[in-house]
């Protein structure tokens, strides 16, 4: 057994268990770590296919960035000591019973399909390339979503500065629905 | 710009100078304005029609212009009269222009009021100078969605009921209708060459027959329940009875005349076959409107409801004319679309000034208003003679029309229904006399009324303009008859040539 | 590095965390929770286009930046859910999410 | 050949002025209007006598026949290649003959109501619904096509309907006309049908086509056969039944008497002179096809003319109105006329009966009009319609006595005034052909002269009655037309119709039969025997006869309850068993299940609104399963 499927059988074991816990654990402070080895343990996985600059990205802006944030929205919003109500059974098992068919179809698609490897030489990813395509109106350029996606990330800061700005919150009046 | 297009676009600048308007003042005086052009221009139309077929033009429809809208589909925006659009054409115009001036003292949002007014007669004029399916419809929806507005906000009576009924049955009918439209455009092409869904290039291919029997009744229904064809009629009586004067005018004047002509254009003269195999099932239902609506309305109480079911009677004439597929029952049709739209025009017209007088609707209520208002009961009169046939008004042209007509069906049934429908003019009459007699002769029973004020100028000319056009077509019925008869011609051949029968 | 290692293994892995993420998804209650579901969701999106890159089109770079994107949206997604749920808490006193129902009939 | 043309502004010149006082009326003086309206009417007396003086006297006879002239003609309305309706001007004997009868007696009452409609409100409107009937009227009689004819017949129906309503504020004016015009047109349906039956059959409109003894129509109408009489049959009597609602025959008589409502110029003019004998000019119109193409038609309608005149004349003993009575007199007399039509043959002697029709019409016309214009004197002087309220007045109205002892007189038969010699035609020809209905016709003689001077004496003589106010003659307007027509009724009975009016228009040789003159004037002098008896005193004898007979007096009275009987059919079968119904079933079946179907689309969307519970995870879980469902159909199930 090689090296690489070693550490392979790892990180997929972190993440399998890892990811199960998240969604399973009742302490939701704890649920927060759990997923944030989930993301380290998939950004070992970009190592491995050679993408070191997504590993990267992976790491900070997912490892870092967002389980930061969603721990501080945590500790805004909930007691750290404070369990979850488990919910009910009834759904549990539905929704287990729903996402196991889910997976048992995909794994059996995935395994019926015959996949052939490409024979072609592998590009070499590196920082330059990356930064080229990124700013490249050629082909295979990306500068119109990398501009897109500028403005989303502007809008979405704007908007959660809207959103979550203190002001009192407005009572919405529902309209009744007419009976007759 | 060809003239046709004038029908839609005056219209829609009329709309666009109201909406610009600041003072709501002067938003009627824009819409009669615009109105009054408009009938000008059916005048023109008349003028330059005539003169082209005396000239020796004898193309089926005159002034065709054709634009490409969606290729895909191949959409056309495609205009063209003949004899029979020209003459509802004017009708449309007589009654909006009338109508208008029935309108004249609306109180509330005048500006919203009068657009939505024209914009249901853009609809219109938009219908009749449609020949391109697509486009018709796209008018046909034009014209009725206004309707739930002009019902549900100025009407009175249980209004959002009515107006909500209306445009729902409406409704309901439409979505036969576009089933049936569709229908009838994925079979415009046999031999699988473009499909199209121009009346004229449809006219010329023979849609395959189980097609026409499955379309047929689509598109005769859907059509019909805007021609009040029983059981389909019911809208008429709540929605007349809850709409404002000038919305009565034109929904029973033009808008109901929308599914005779709609039957007669799209449903008998594209599927004759079908028309002729399943006529008998559509006679049956036509005379019961006729008998039946007649008969409801000696029953009823209120003003328009009467008149509302008296429209059943007179629009199933209309349908069952036009199933009768000959020449003079046909012509007959479209002249009595044309009388009643006219005479139920006026008869709206006049119950929503004396409503507006007396402020109530209800006949018991009422009597010898003869003495109080003497020009409103006058026109009353005339319009009531006028609805039971009497010759030297229009009504009594279109009637004998056709029953003549209707009566040289070679077959004994269509002659045994005909001598039924025949009899309505006995129930017609006495339910107008019953009206008149109640409503306006006798003496005054009600002492608030002794000192009604009589009609003022603006209702007066939009009475005049009615009753001046009804006397006309009732003492020379020679023109109009021979418009829309020589119009009818090519279209029976075609009826005839295709269906030996 | 990923020599020895077939495709399949990869797929299966990502489906497997897909299914977890979904799992949690209809299971908490947690508006934060939920989030946290969605996120693993996204991640194993991201594993199968990398995958599908470096074992199928070796010599392009689309899935690569394709997952890159998905990152970026993922932060801004991210960022405006807390941006909500904050909202909604103080709002509803409550970030469980069976209580926020007024989107009802 | 002599230029007709002219005869178009006959018909004309009334709708003109129709125009002109309707529209224009209020603005004009009362007496202007009046005036106007007379004059012009004057002008087309003139006209007609001119017209009839050059037709029966110059016109050329082709075979000795008096030939149909079409003196204009203009297609009004085309249906069909072969159907259209004309409007046009027919002179033929008939034609000529009714000009001048309606012209005269229009005339006379134009006259007679500026006198007697003087200062009544409306006084323009009046003389415009005058001009306008007599428009109607003269287009009626000229029509070249049937259909022409029905168009003015409907338009007669309505100047009758605005006429007999005139006093519109009047409750029972109103009821009468709405009455008059539905009957009416009741009838107005019979004659349309029979109109389409015909046309469909001889694709013409046209008379003269339809007519001609020798012409397709007639010879080919026998032919088809529906519920055992031939199609040409169905259509007459259809056509008859027109006849019969204008005429007021048995069984829809029922409108006439209840039109006295109307000023008594308009029932003199139209319900006692010319429109309602337009029912004996239709059927004489079409004469040549009863004849010779649907005699069983024609014996409907001697049957029916017999019947009418024998109930019109038992309930006119009974009336006290004086205008009611006079109203069943005009229904008994125009029975005759119908049943002499009835019994006629066609062409030569054989057609004695239509000549005597016409003979009859033409008479009845003067002495019918000249009672009725009398009646009008009486209740101008009294104010009152009873003749219970009246007596002696032979002192006060002098004038109007003599006339109308000359009118009663006339209508009695009693020669050598015009009513013996036509009435002893019509009992010619009914002798000569059937004689029963020759009995019954000789019996309604007797009971004609009996009510006539019953209403005579009790007017005239009897009791002195004490008048609120001095009765007091009418004025000269009113006086002279009477005068004219009294002279009428004397001499117009030497005109020789046979050698002007017959059914061919050739001329044939009649002359008196004393064996039936000389009974029939001694039935006359008969009744007004009895009437002297009873009611030239007053005396007891009418109540001890009432109180003996009294279950058929009373019934008689009632006129054998016909009233009753239409109302109950209109107000009970129509209206509550047929309309009532229909508007309920329309509201609460037709229109209820459109209903239903908008309650239950209601509900169904109440029902599953369920399904949006705002579960956010409901949602998602439902979107999951979904999607693997849909997964596994397309790949697995799906091939």
């Amino acid at each position: 057994m090689a090296s690489n499927q070693i550490m392979f059988i790892l990180f997929s074991a972190m993440i399998i268990v890892f990811s199960i816990l998240t969604v399973t654990s009742r302490k939701i402070l704890r649920a927060a770590v759990y997923l944030l080895f989930v993301l380290v343990s998939t950004s070992g996985l970009y190592f491995m296919l050679n993408y070191q600059f997504l590993a990267a990205v992976q790491l900070t802006l997912y490892a870092g960035g967002i389980v930061v944030l969603i721990i501080f929205s945590i500790l805004l919003t909930s007691h750290i000591s404070q369990n979850f109500e488990s919910s009910g059974w009834k759904k549990n098992i539905f929704s287990a019973i729903a996402a196991l068919t889910g997976a048992i179809l995909a794994i059996i698609t995935i395994l019926e399909y015959g996949f052939t490897a490409s024979t072609e030489a592998a590009q070499q990813v590196d920082m330059r390339l990356i930064g080229k395509s990124l700013l490249s109106v050629d082909y295979d350029g990306y500068v119109l979503p990398f501009e897109v996606i500028s403005i989303l990330l502007l809008a979405a800061m704007v908007a959660a500065i809207v959103i979550a700005k203190k002001g009192a919150p407005k009572k919405i009046v529902l309209p009744k629905l007419n009976q007759e | 710009m060809d003239i046709l297009s004038l029908f839609v676009l005056i219209p829609v600048l009329t709309i666009t100078a109201i909406l610009l308007l600041k003072d709501t003042r002067q938003v009627r005086l824009v819409s009669a304005f615009g109105m009054g052009l408009q009938l000008l221009m059916a005048a023109v139309l008349v003028y330059l029609y005539l003169s082209a077929r005396h000239a020796g033009n004898i193309d089926e429809m005159l002034f065709v212009k054709d634009y490409l809208w969606f290729k895909s589909l191949n959409i056309h925006y495609a205009v063209g009269v003949d004899g029979i659009s020209v003459a509802m054409i004017s009708l449309t115009s007589l009654v909006v222009f009338a109508g208008i001036f029935a309108s004249w003292e609306v109180e509330i949002l005048k500006k919203e009021f009068f657009i939505s007014l024209i914009l249901l007669a853009t609809g219109v004029f938009g219908f009749f100078i449609s020949i391109d399916l697509f486009t018709m419809f796209m008018f046909y929806e034009l014209a009725v969605i206004p309707m739930y507005l002009l019902i549900g906000i100025w009407g009175s009576g249980p209004k959002e009921y009515s107006a909500m009924k209306l445009t729902l049955m409406l409704m309901g009918g439409s979505a036969l209708l576009l089933v049936g439209l569709l229908g009838i455009y994925f079979n415009s092409s046999p031999d699988k060459n473009q499909l199209t869904f121009n009346i004229l290039e449809i006219s010329k291919v023979v849609i395959p027959l189980p097609a026409q029997r499955m379309f047929f009744p689509l598109t005769f229904v859907g059509f019909g329940v805007l021609g009040a064809l029983f059981p389909f009629h019911t809208w008429s009586p709540d929605g007349h009875a809850s709409a404002p004067t000038a919305v009565s005018m034109l929904h029973a004047g033009v808008l109901m005349k929308l599914g005779g002509y709609g039957a007669f254009r799209v449903a008998i003269f594209l599927m004759p076959e079908a028309a002729h195999e399943l006529s008998w099932i559509f006679i049956i239902l036509t005379s019961i409107s006729v008998i039946y609506g007649a008969f409801g309305a000696i029953a009823q109480k209120d003003l328009k409801y009467i008149n509302a079911y008296s429209s059943v009677s007179h629009c199933g004439l209309v349908l069952f004319a036009v199933l009768m597929m000959n020449q003079t029952a046909m012509t007959g049709a479209i002249i009595q679309m044309i009388s009643h739209g006219l005479m139920t025009a006026l008869f709206f017209g006049l119950i929503g000034m004396v409503y507006g007088r007396t402020h109530t609707r209800m006949i018991s209520e009422m009597g010898g208003l003869m003495k109080v208002i003497p020009f409103l009961s006058v026109c009353y009169v005339i319009a009531g003679l006028a609805s039971l046939g009497l010759p030297g008004l229009s009504g009594f042209v279109a009637e004998m029309t056709i029953f003549v007509g209707a009566f040289q069906h070679p077959e004994l049934f269509y002659r045994i229904v005909t001598i039924i429908i025949v009899s309505s003019i006995v129930i017609t009459a006495v339910y107008i006399l019953r009206v008149i007699a109640i409503l306006l002769l006798g003496p005054t029973t009600n002492e608030h009324f002794e000192h009604l004020p009589d009609a003022k100028w603006f209702e007066k000319i939009s009475v005049i303009t009615l009753i001046g056009s009804v006397a006309a077509i009732g003492l020379a019925p020679f023109w109009l008859s021979t418009m829309i008869g020589t119009s009818m011609h090519p279209i029976i051949e075609r009826i005839l040539a295709l269906n030996p029968f | 590095m990923n020599s020895g290692i077939p495709i399949q293994y990869f797929l299966i892995l990502a489906t497997l965390m897909f299914f977890t993420g979904v799992y949690g998804f209809l299971t908490r209650r947690n508006l934060i929770t939920i989030l946290m579901s969605v996120e693993l969701i996204l991640n194993s999106v991201n594993i199968n286009f990398l995958a599908f890159n470096r074992y199928l089109y070796p010599h392009k770079l689309e899935g690569m930046f394709f997952s890159l994107f998905i990152i970026a949206v993922a932060a801004a997604e991210a960022a405006v859910a807390i941006a909500i749920i904050i909202n909604i808490y103080r709002r509803f006193a409550t970030i469980n999410v069976e209580e926020v129902n007024e989107m009802k009939f | 050949m002599i230029n007709f043309s002219y005869t178009i502004w006959i018909p004309l010149l009334p709708f003109l002025m129709f125009l002109l006082l309707g529209l224009a009326g209020h603005k004009l003086k009362p007496k202007l209007s009046g005036l106007l309206g007379t004059g012009g009417l004057g002008l087309i007396t003139i006209l007609s006598y001119v017209t009839a003086f050059k037709y029966f006297f110059t016109s050329e006879k082709v075979d000795g026949a008096y030939q149909k002239i079409i003196a204009s003609n203009f297609t009004w309305l085309q249906f069909t290649d072969k159907l259209h309706i004309d409007i046009g001007v027919l002179l033929d004997p008939i034609s000529v003959m009714m000009l001048v009868v309606i012209t005269t007696v229009s005339f006379m009452v134009h006259i007679y109501s500026l006198g007697y409609m003087k200062g009544e409100k409306g006084f323009e409107r009046f003389f415009a619904f005058l001009s306008l009937f007599s428009f109607s009227m003269l287009g009626l009689v000229l029509a070249t096509n049937i259909f022409q004819m029905y168009i003015f017949w409907e338009l007669v129906g309505v100047s009758s309907f605005l006429l007999i309503g005139f006093y519109y504020q009047k409750p029972s004016a109103v009821r009468a006309s709405k009455k008059a015009f539905i009957v009416t047109r009741f009838a107005d349906l019979g004659f349309l049908i029979g109109i389409l039956i015909l046309s469909f059959n001889t694709k013409t409109f046209d008379f003269i086509t339809l007519t001609d003894p020798m012409g397709t129509a007639i010879a080919q109408g026998g032919g088809i056969a529906f519920l055992g009489l031939s199609v040409m049959t169905w259509s007459m009597i259809f056509v008859f039944m027109g006849g019969v609602g204008k005429s007021a025959m048995f069984p829809f008589h029922i409108w006439l008497p209840d039109a006295m409502e109307g000023p008594t110029p308009v029932s003199a003019l139209i319900h006692a002179a010319t429109m309602v004998v337009a029912g004996v000019y239709l059927v004489a119109r079409m004469f040549p096809i009863y004849a010779l193409s649907a005699p069983v038609a024609l014996n409907v309608v001697a049957y029916v003319g017999a019947f009418s005149s024998l109930f019109a004349a038992v309930i006119a003993c009974t009336q006290t109105d004086i205008k009611r009575v006079l109203a069943y007199s005009t229904i008994s007399q125009i029975g005759y006329m119908m049943l002499a039509l009835g019994v006629s043959g066609y062409g030569g002697h054989e057609g004695l009966g239509y000549m005597a029709s016409m003979f009859h019409l033409f008479t009845h016309a003067m002495f019918k009009a000249l009672l009725f214009l009398g009646a009008g004197a009486i209740i101008h002087a009294v104010h009152s319609n009873y003749m219970t309220e009246m007596g002696g007045l032979r002192k006060y109205l002098p004038i109007t006595h003599i006339t109308f002892l000359i009118a009663c007189l006339t209508i009695a038969g009693i020669p050598p005034l015009s009513g013996f010699f036509s009435k002893d035609e019509i009992l010619a020809a009914a002798f000569h052909s059937n004689k029963l209905l020759f009995a019954v016709e000789y019996a309604v003689a007797g009971l004609t002269a009996f009510y006539m001077f019953r209403l005579y004496f009790s007017v005239f003589w009897g009791k002195d009655t004490h008048y609120s106010h001095e009765p007091h003659e009418a004025p000269a307007t009113m006086t002279i037309p009477l005068i004219i027509l009294a002279v009428g009724s004397v001499v117009t009975g030497f005109i020789p119709f046979n050698k002007l009016v017959t059914s061919d228009g050739k001329i044939f040789e009649s002359e008196l039969e004393l064996m039936i003159a000389i009974p029939s004037v001694l039935i006359g002098l008969l009744g007004i025997g009895i009437a002297y008896i009873m009611y030239r005193k007053e005396s007891a004898v009418p109540d001890k006869l009432a109180a003996t007979f009294k279950y058929s007096y009373k019934w008689a009275y009632n006129k054998f309850y016909m009233d009753e009987l239409y109302l109950f059919i209109t107000k009970k079968i129509i209206f509550r068993y047929i309309a009532e119904p229909v508007a309920w079933f329309d509201r609460h079946v037709v229109d209820a299940t459109m209903n239903a179907i908008a309650t239950v689309t209601q509900g169904v969307s109440y029902r599953i609104r369920g399904f949006q519970s705002g579960q956010l995870q409901k949602y998602a879980f439902v979107f999951i399963t979904g999607a693997i469902m849909l997964s596994i159909l397309f790949i697995y199930l799906w091939k």
